[in-house]
């Protein structure tokens, strides 16, 4: 089962990961250097502009961070971000995809609470990162027979999808970077988890139980897709 | 290879000078630190920051230098018997100590905060913290009457969050640092007594005090081993996986109404999630080691992690139901009228949530009788087993700062928080004194009771650690999916019915459930005065019932 | 109290009682044990009905004439479904004799059921090794809830799947140990015949239900009746319906037929002449099965039955039944006399009796048939009872011969015995008023009778013509019709609304109907012919034009009818006698059976209230109950009811000879036995050696069960034999002669035609396309990722493509949205 | 740059799609593919709480639809995993270009 010795090599692969990871840094600096160097958006966080008293004084400690914090913080989990999403793209073993993985949805989880969605981000973390991933790991484990067997589509397919895959992100930043966004006026109100639960329960309702039943319906599907053959 | 020292013996032709060296030296910077703080403070922003300086670091200086000073002891013992037996005591007084003082600050600085809330209410025009920070007559004349003048200087940094989060994120270091370095000993000690036996004697001096430092010190000067057929980059990251949801779980961990770092509207789902991720640790932790037993381990203990989240999570949503908030300052506060106002009492069914949760959560920190990863007798260690040196202490840090975090999730939902049984109201009458806050936070409601609350459930933990036998994985999944979660099922359920029938505000319902409340009040109050109560018997009697205790000489003593 | 409900829900509940108790005793009886599931039985099944019953009769004889209309009229139907265009509803049929049949049944079935407790302490429950003591119960239940639902039914629907459960029952409980094979085949026997009978039932139904249009037997009735009306108008009338239909049988109408089939499902479950064979074979099963057959139940459902679809008669349909009626009773009463097993007897005294009932019913004598029925359920029972007692306390002995001098050892058991002796022979001081239950309904049925064959004749007569013109025409009243009739002679004496003991039923206040139906309905100042006790039942106003045509159907009775129930009224107090005196008297002739005789109580306590329940039921309130509901129930089109009274007058002068003759018959009749019995089987047996071959046909019961085995079993052997010879050599050999030419064919078409010729091109086209389809399907790899990748690449292509159409475009866009995003 | 706008979001949000679309078009493993699938409906996600934060901010639409998305990845995931291990059960691989048996 743990016969890695055999799949893994010795010499001429440390050769082949070097160069595979300085190709890996190329592409990261690339990427992060074209989100650190977006476009300054139209919208501005509005923290700044209109509080109450008992925010500017951080007592609620609900605030958002405010003045430099924010980009800092913002730009420190974009990069990991996209660092742990390239690392799914690039890593080969389906393990090291999964922790990339889940180092992705953590940061994701990060860019949830920095968008003030504090529920969705806590969600986020529950559902994904202990549930889906969790899910997903099992799957590997379950599985694998080797952790070292690797499936490799053909070298034209790989490249072809990178080409397509970068000419589609080019494009999209280009749309992204040339778009114009309405401005946001006024104050922007914090959004309670109390509201989110009202919008879920009054408007979204049936959508609501819809996804119950889903839930429910999956629940028994998978339990039958992975039940014991007798 | 590092050579393996044993710091706590003796080493008189080479010495070992060089810990309190460091820990003098220590001090010193922080001294020196201290100093600039001092001199920057003093000239550029004109204030007289020293005493708060001493008010509310010293304290955490005092911690470490007795930390080092203790260290020291254990590792040097030439520095005399009358300074190595106080040391404990030194100790825990600086840990009490720090804790009075940041509590005490923090007391200073709410009192303070009404007022400088009130003027900012007051004037529009007023200074605030975007045009430029208060000055110390502000705050003087923000707080005329009761605060005297050479106070102000003393809350004068609180006004920056920043400020106030370094100090309390210091704070919470420093406890989810002690925790398991106190509970770790303390455990030893209960399963000793509850083995009969004696548990750790010898390291220290007054009951192998410093046995998990001493531990601690071992673990950190261990070879830092990692198995060659390992995935190198996995196997080190997994114990900061482990360990950074664990001390982030403390964020939103309220200690009081106000002790709390970020009290987020969503705390609870909050630290349910980061206690969710820890499972993620495990399992890479598990995968990396490249060893049978380890993924069997991970496996298993991910299978009963992420079962048991769910029931424990069903369970918990007996309270919020109650309260009709997820905000763990809310549902703390709810619970501010004595013993009977605790949601465990507020109806059968979350009396029953609170032994489901509790039980769910020994699960879903592997806790004995669920401790399945690491069943020693089955696989070596689980998925500890190609641990060893400091990323193994990681992992159980996390563990027992875990353990501690849902400890205290348990009393902030159940039992009061850091209530105390007496109602809070009847403190109403003395009055918004500085002496009156601090003898309500003591008396009515305060961190030190959410403290003692969540240390006797760190003590019930540890004693069904000791007393239950380890049961099967299939036993385990079966209890959770089988029992657990239909019986949340039907508590969220029947609590939501109980909540809805409250809301009808019918006279004969209040009066029945005000008798259900006593009821449950009364058989909480049996329980909780009857194990003291049996502790006490125990203690009275502890010749006759410890006679078979065997105090054998240790070889060679 | 007229638009209340209320007595139709304790009827109904009353039927719901047994149901309820026949399913927790099939469900749970286990459970309950041994006596418990019986008591269960007794008390939840038969007395909840019984005390409903109860509430209702006297609830029922305190309402007026006026009410009980009402609530006749007003009585809920519930609309269960549609058959076709014909509704079908279920309610209950409230009229005075539903109320009297449902009190008799179910205290008649109470007291049976109470005796079973007892009956079965003593005799095995067990069937197979297994205990069927609480299914024994069960089936008791059931039988009570059909037999009550049978009498309360309101639609012929539900009163055929009742009488069907009743016949279901007792095929049950006939067989009820079935491990006996006598007991089985006994069963089996009276199912089958049964279903002989219900099959001219089912006929009847169609008819009912084809040619009337409603299976209500009150509309059922008004729609004969009006097709009546319109046959009489116009008999080529399409209106005329049932009467003016072509097909005949005999010359019988349809109509006729209708009233045949319905009466051939009495036949059967009364046991009349062809198809009686089942009913002695079925005391097979417990004695208390027996009596409840025999007296409350099942019998009692045919006479029932005809009474019910009385209104749907014709002459013809009638005197067919006053034929079958006759014979029965005279043959019947005949074997009873031979037999020497005691339940056998009592099963041929009870033929002859329901031979006696529906006699009466034949002759019209509506009242008296009911009358009868309901005091032979009391004596009856009893007698079974009594006889079951003595069986149980003779250690399973049946036979006569081995009794004798049992009086000593149980003498309740003899003393009521004895009363139902009297009772079923006619016991009274005729002329006085003073008798038991069968002297007065066995001699009004006679009564009837005797006017039916003598007086009608001329009536009829005097009818026919005078006033001939008035046969046909507009409707008229009833007292327009030149209906001679039969006119008390004491009118001021005797008024309808007094009985035999003297209530009054009807108060007072609805007089003037009262004296209009005593009206003489002569116009012509005609004095009546017999100043008797005859008189004919009032009719409905709007019945009028069908009575008119009365006298013109209804033929008389042929005299030996008449003369042969009069026979039988000997017959029957010599053969009860016969069996009381073998049995009881004389000197006990076994000396084991004497030695076990004895009682308990659970067993004659029952006796005791039947008892009394025979001596007082001539008395008590059936009789005004069933001439009171006789207006109603008999206002057929076609048929006249009559109704007799006899042994309230004092003086008879008309036929006085007939009280007379019949009313002391039943001492000729002890007179014989005591003298041929008194002393032993001696003299008995030396006349049953003179009679040769006379005993043997009546030992053998006239070789019925010979006959019906030969012609029926062996017939039915004989013709499936010659079927299956037909079978197979006739259509086997024609099916394999075309199973073997379509299997040439098909190898044909299949080999030459399918193979070669039309898969050819198929292929060929197949072949075709699959080459043409390798060239296309090479990019369709079936692997996602590059379906993906295609995607992906369109998708950039495009969108590069719209970028490098113009940036105005895609910002247009945006600002197209920021106007609608608030 | 120092103001943090909705473009910075959407930018971040455009590489973890064209991540998941990568991984998706690259991967021969199924469950890989699947982790694609997760990045691609994170990607999502980030977008409609952007969105949700800039374009209505006040409005929760946003939120409430990244929480269907959040649900029904799990659900996919839940079922994607049971396919997976059937696959697995009856191929013995993961190997998605093995699981061609219906293929002509």
């Amino acid at each position: 089962m743990f016969a890695r010795a055999k799949a893994r090599g010795s010499g001429g692969l440390s050769a082949q990961a070097k160069a595979c990871g300085s190709f890996r840094i190329a592409i990261l600096l690339v990427l992060t250097g074209m989100v650190l160097l977006a476009p300054t958006g139209s919208v501005a966080w509005a923290t700044d502009d209109a509080v109450t008293a008992e925010q500017q004084i951080g007592v609620t400690g609900a605030a958002p961070p405010g003045g430099l914090l924010e980009p800092i913080l913002f730009y420190a989990v974009a990069m990991t971000t996209v660092i742990a999403a390239l690392g799914v793209c690039i890593a080969k073993n389906i393990v090291r995809m999964a922790v990339w993985l889940f180092i992705a949805l953590g940061s994701v989880a990060m860019l949830y609470f920095l968008l003030a969605a504090d529920f969705l981000g806590a969600i986020q973390l529950i559902v994904y990162v202990g549930g889906t991933l969790i899910l997903l790991i099992f799957g590997v484990m379950l599985t694998s027979k080797s952790p070292w067997v690797r499936f490799e589509p053909p070298k034209l397919e790989l490249i072809g999808a990178a080409v397509v895959c970068g000419a589609l992100l080019v494009a999209l930043c280009v749309v992204l970077y040339s778009a114009v966004w309405p401005e946001t006026e006024g104050v922007v109100p914090g959004v309670s988890v109390a509201d989110l639960g009202r919008r879920l329960l009054t408007t979204y309702l049936v959508p609501f139980e819809v996804a119950g039943v889903l839930l429910m319906i999956v629940m028994v599907g998978a339990a039958h897709l992975a039940r014991q053959e007798k | 290879m590092t050579q393996f020292s044993v710091p706590w013996l003796p080493r008189p032709e080479r010495g070992n000078y060089g810990f309190p060296a460091k820990a003098v030296v220590a001090a010193i910077v922080l001294l020196v630190v201290a100093a600039v703080f001092y001199w920057v403070t003093n000239t550029f922003l004109g204030g007289r920051p020293v005493a708060m300086l001493l008010l509310v670091a010293a304290p955490i200086l005092v911690a470490i230098m007795a930390a080092a000073a203790a260290f020291a002891v254990s590792t040097w013992r030439a520095w005399g018997p009358i300074l190595f037996k106080t040391a404990p005591f030194l100790l825990i007084g600086a840990v009490i100590a720090s804790c009075v003082c940041v509590w005490a600050a923090n007391a200073l600085f709410e009192w303070a905060r009404e007022d400088l809330v009130a003027a900012a209410a007051n004037d529009p025009g007023a200074t605030t913290w975007f045009n430029g920070p208060l000055t110390l007559d502000e705050i003087v004349s923000a707080s005329p009457a009761l605060l005297p003048a050479w106070i102000s200087p003393l809350i004068w940094p609180l006004q920056f969050p920043l400020f106030r989060d370094v100090v309390s994120m210091t704070t919470l270091i420093i406890f989810f640092t002690i925790v398991p370095v106190f509970v770790i000993w303390w455990e030893r000690k209960v399963a000793g007594r509850i083995q009969s036996r004696l548990g750790p004697m010898r390291v220290g001096g007054w009951h192998g005090w410093a046995q998990s430092p001493a531990d601690g010190i071992k673990l950190v000067l261990k070879e830092d081993l990692v198995p060659k057929e390992a995935d190198r980059i996995l196997f080190r990251l997994a114990p900061y996986f482990a360990i950074i949801p664990a001390a982030a779980a403390y964020m939103a961990l309220p200690f009081g109404v106000t002790y709390v770092f970020r009290d987020l509207d969503i705390a609870l789902v909050f630290i349910l999630a980061l206690l969710g991720i820890g499972v993620v640790a495990v399992i890479v932790a598990g995968w990396a080691s490249n060893n049978k037993w380890s993924i069997y381990g991970a496996m298993r203990e991910a299978c009963q992690m992420v079962s048991y989240e769910i029931p424990m999570g069903m369970a918990l949503l007996v309270p919020v139901l109650c309260v009709g908030s997820l905000s763990l300052r809310e549902i703390g506060e709810a619970q501010a009228e004595g013993w009977f106002s605790w949601l465990a009492f507020s109806n059968p069914f979350a009396f029953i949530a609170f032994v489901s949760y509790f039980i769910a959560s020994l699960a879903s920190c592997k806790r004995a009788p669920f401790d399945l990863p690491e069943a020693e007798s089955e696989l070596v260690a689980g998925f500890l087993t190609e641990y060893s040196g400091f990323r193994w202490a990681l992992f159980f840090f996390a563990e027992y700062a875990a353990m501690f975090v849902i400890c205290g999730l348990a009393v902030i939902l159940f039992l009061g928080g850091w209530h105390s049984p007496l109602p809070a109201s009847w403190g109403a009458a003395w009055g918004d004194g500085i002496l009156a806050r601090g003898l309500k936070g003591v008396l009515f409601s305060g961190p030190i009771w959410f403290v003692l609350k969540g240390t006797f459930f760190l003590y019930v933990q540890l004693w069904l650690r000791w007393t239950l036998p380890r049961i099967r994985i299939d036993q385990v999944l079966y209890a959770c999916i089988q029992v657990l979660l239909p019986l949340t099922m039907i508590l969220v359920l029947g609590s939501t019915l109980w909540v809805w029938a409250g809301m009808s505000e019918s006279g004969a319902w209040t009066v029945f459930d005000r008798i259900v409340t006593w009821v449950l009040g009364v058989v909480g109050m049996i329980f909780a005065l009857g194990l003291p109560a049996i502790a006490a018997y125990g203690f009275y009697h502890r010749r006759r019932l410890v006679g078979s205790l065997v105090i054998d000489p240790l070889p060679g003593s | 109290m007229t638009t209340s409900h209320t007595y139709e829900i304790l009827l109904a509940l009353g039927i719901l009682a047994p149901m309820i108790s026949f399913w927790v005793l099939v469900l749970f009886g286990r459970y309950l044990r041994k006596p418990g599931a019986g008591w269960f039985a007794v008390l939840l099944g038969m007395g909840v009905p019984l005390v409903l019953a109860t509430v209702v009769l006297i609830g029922w004889s305190g309402e007026d004439a006026a009410a009980r209309a009402a609530l006749t009229e007003n009585a809920y139907r519930f609309h269960w479904a549609n058959l076709g265009a014909v509704p079908v509803t279920i309610g209950v049929k409230l009229d005075s004799l539903t109320v009297a049949m449902f009190f008799m049944v179910a205290i008649v079935s109470f007291l049976i059921f109470f005796f079973s407790i007892g009956y079965m302490s003593g005799h095995s429950d067990e069937v197979d090794g297994k205990s069927l003591y609480s299914r024994f119960f069960a089936y008791l239940s059931l039988f009570g809830f059909s037999m009550l639902g049978l009498v309360v039914s309101s639609s012929l629907l539900f009163l055929f799947i009742c009488w069907e459960l009743v016949g279901l029952c007792s095929y049950l409980l006939i067989g009820f140990y079935f491990d006996r094979a006598y007991a089985s085949a006994a069963g089996i026997k009276a199912f089958i015949t049964n279903r002989v009978g219900d099959f001219g039932f089912i006929v009847g139904l169609m008819l009912v239900f084809f040619q009337l249009g409603t299976l209500d037997l009150d509309q059922a009735a008004a729609t004969f009746a009006g097709q009546h009306a319109a046959f009489l108008a116009d008999p080529t009338s399409a209106a005329a319906g049932i009467f003016a239909d072509p097909f005949t049988l005999f010359g019988w109408s349809l109509a006729t037929i209708m009233g045949i089939g319905l009466f051939c499902g009495a036949m059967g479950k009364s046991a009349q002449f062809p198809l009686h064979v089942w009913l002695p074979d079925a005391m097979a099963g417990p004695t208390p099965v027996s009596a409840l057959i025999h007296a409350a139940t099942m019998v009692a459902a045919g006479v029932y039955l005809v009474a019910r679809v009385f209104r749907l008669m014709t002459p013809e349909a009638l005197m067919f039944i006053a034929v079958i009626g006759c014979l029965t009773l005279t043959l019947m009463a005949l074997v009873a006399i031979v037999q020497v097993d005691i339940k056998k007897c009592l099963a041929y005294s009870t033929l002859s009796q329901l031979g006696y009932m529906i006699f009466g019913m034949g002759c019209g004598a509506w009242i008296a048939a009911l009358f009868h029925l309901t005091t032979h359920a009391f004596f009856k029972a009893m007698l079974f009872l009594c006889s079951g007692q003595v069986i149980e306390g003779c250690h399973h002995e049946q036979d006569m011969r081995k009794m004798g001098g049992l009086y000593k050892k149980m003498p309740v058991t003899c003393w009521t015995f004895f009363i139902g002796v009297l009772a079923i022979s006619g016991a009274g001081i005729a002329g006085t008023g003073i008798g038991l239950g069968g002297f007065f309904s066995k001699d009004e049925i006679l009564a009837v009778a005797y006017t039916r064959a003598y007086g009608w004749e001329y009536e009829k007569h005097q009818e026919s013509a005078g006033h001939d013109s008035h046969a046909l025409g507009a409707p008229r009243s009833k007292t327009e019709v030149r209906l001679v009739a039969f006119q008390d002679s004491d009118q001021a004496g005797h008024r309808p609304d007094q009985t035999h003991d003297g209530q009054r039923v009807e108060p007072a206040g609805n007089e003037d109907q009262v004296q209009r139906d005593r009206q003489p309905i002569l116009e012509d100042g005609k004095e009546p012919l017999h100043a008797g006790a005859i008189r004919l039942l009032q009719h409905p106003e709007e019945h009028g034009a069908g009575t008119a045509a009365i006298f013109r159907g209804i033929p008389p009775l042929p005299k030996w009818l008449f003369w042969l129930a009069v026979f039988t009224a000997y017959v029957t107090p010599f053969y009860m006698m016969r069996a009381w005196w073998m049995t009881f008297m004389g000197k006990p002739r076994d000396e084991h059976v004497y030695k076990h005789a004895h009682e308990i109580w659970l067993m004659y306590v029952p006796l005791i209230a039947l008892s009394v329940g025979t001596v007082f039921s001539g008395y008590l309130l059936f009789r005004p109950l069933i001439s009171d509901g006789a207006a109603a129930a008999t206002a057929a089109a076609t048929v006249l009811a009559t109704d007799g009274h006899m042994h309230t007058e004092a003086i008879n002068a008309a036929h006085g000879w007939l009280f007379w003759g019949v009313g002391f018959a039943f001492l000729v009749g002890f007179a014989i036995a005591f003298a041929i019995y008194r002393k032993g089987l001696e003299t008995a047996d030396k006349i049953r050696r003179g009679a040769g071959i006379l005993y043997v046909i009546l030992e053998r019961k006239y070789f019925f069960d010979e006959v019906y085995n030969f012609v029926w079993v062996k017939g039915c052997i004989l013709v499936a034999k010659i079927s299956r010879l037909i079978d197979t050599y006739v259509v086997d050999l024609l099916f394999d002669l075309a199973a073997f030419t379509i299997r040439r064919l098909a190898d044909f078409s299949g080999w030459v035609l399918d193979n070669h010729g039309v898969d050819g091109v198929f292929n060929g086209v197949a072949k075709t396309s699959q080459d043409f389809a390798g060239v296309v399907r090479s990019p369709q790899t079936g692997r996602i990722r590059n379906y993906l990748l295609f995607a992906a690449a369109v998708a950039t292509v495009v969108l590069i493509c719209v970028l490098l159409a113009g940036w105005e475009s895609v910002s247009s866009v945006a600002r197209a949205a920021e106007t609608t995003i608030p | 740059m120092l103001t943090i706008g909705l473009t910075h979001y959407l930018l971040v949000a455009a590489v973890l799609f064209c991540s998941g679309i990568f991984t998706m078009m690259t991967k021969r493993n199924a469950i890989g593919i699947l982790i694609g699938v997760e990045l691609v409906l994170n990607s999502a996600g980030v977008n409609l709480v952007a969105f949700d934060r800039y374009l209505g901010p006040g409005r929760v639409d946003g939120q409430i639809m990244a929480l269907f998305v959040i649900v029904l990845a799990a659900a996919e995931a839940a079922l994607a995993v049971g396919i997976c291990i059937n696959l697995y059960k009856n191929l013995a691989t993961v190997d998605v270009d093995t699981a061609a048996t219906l293929r002509g």
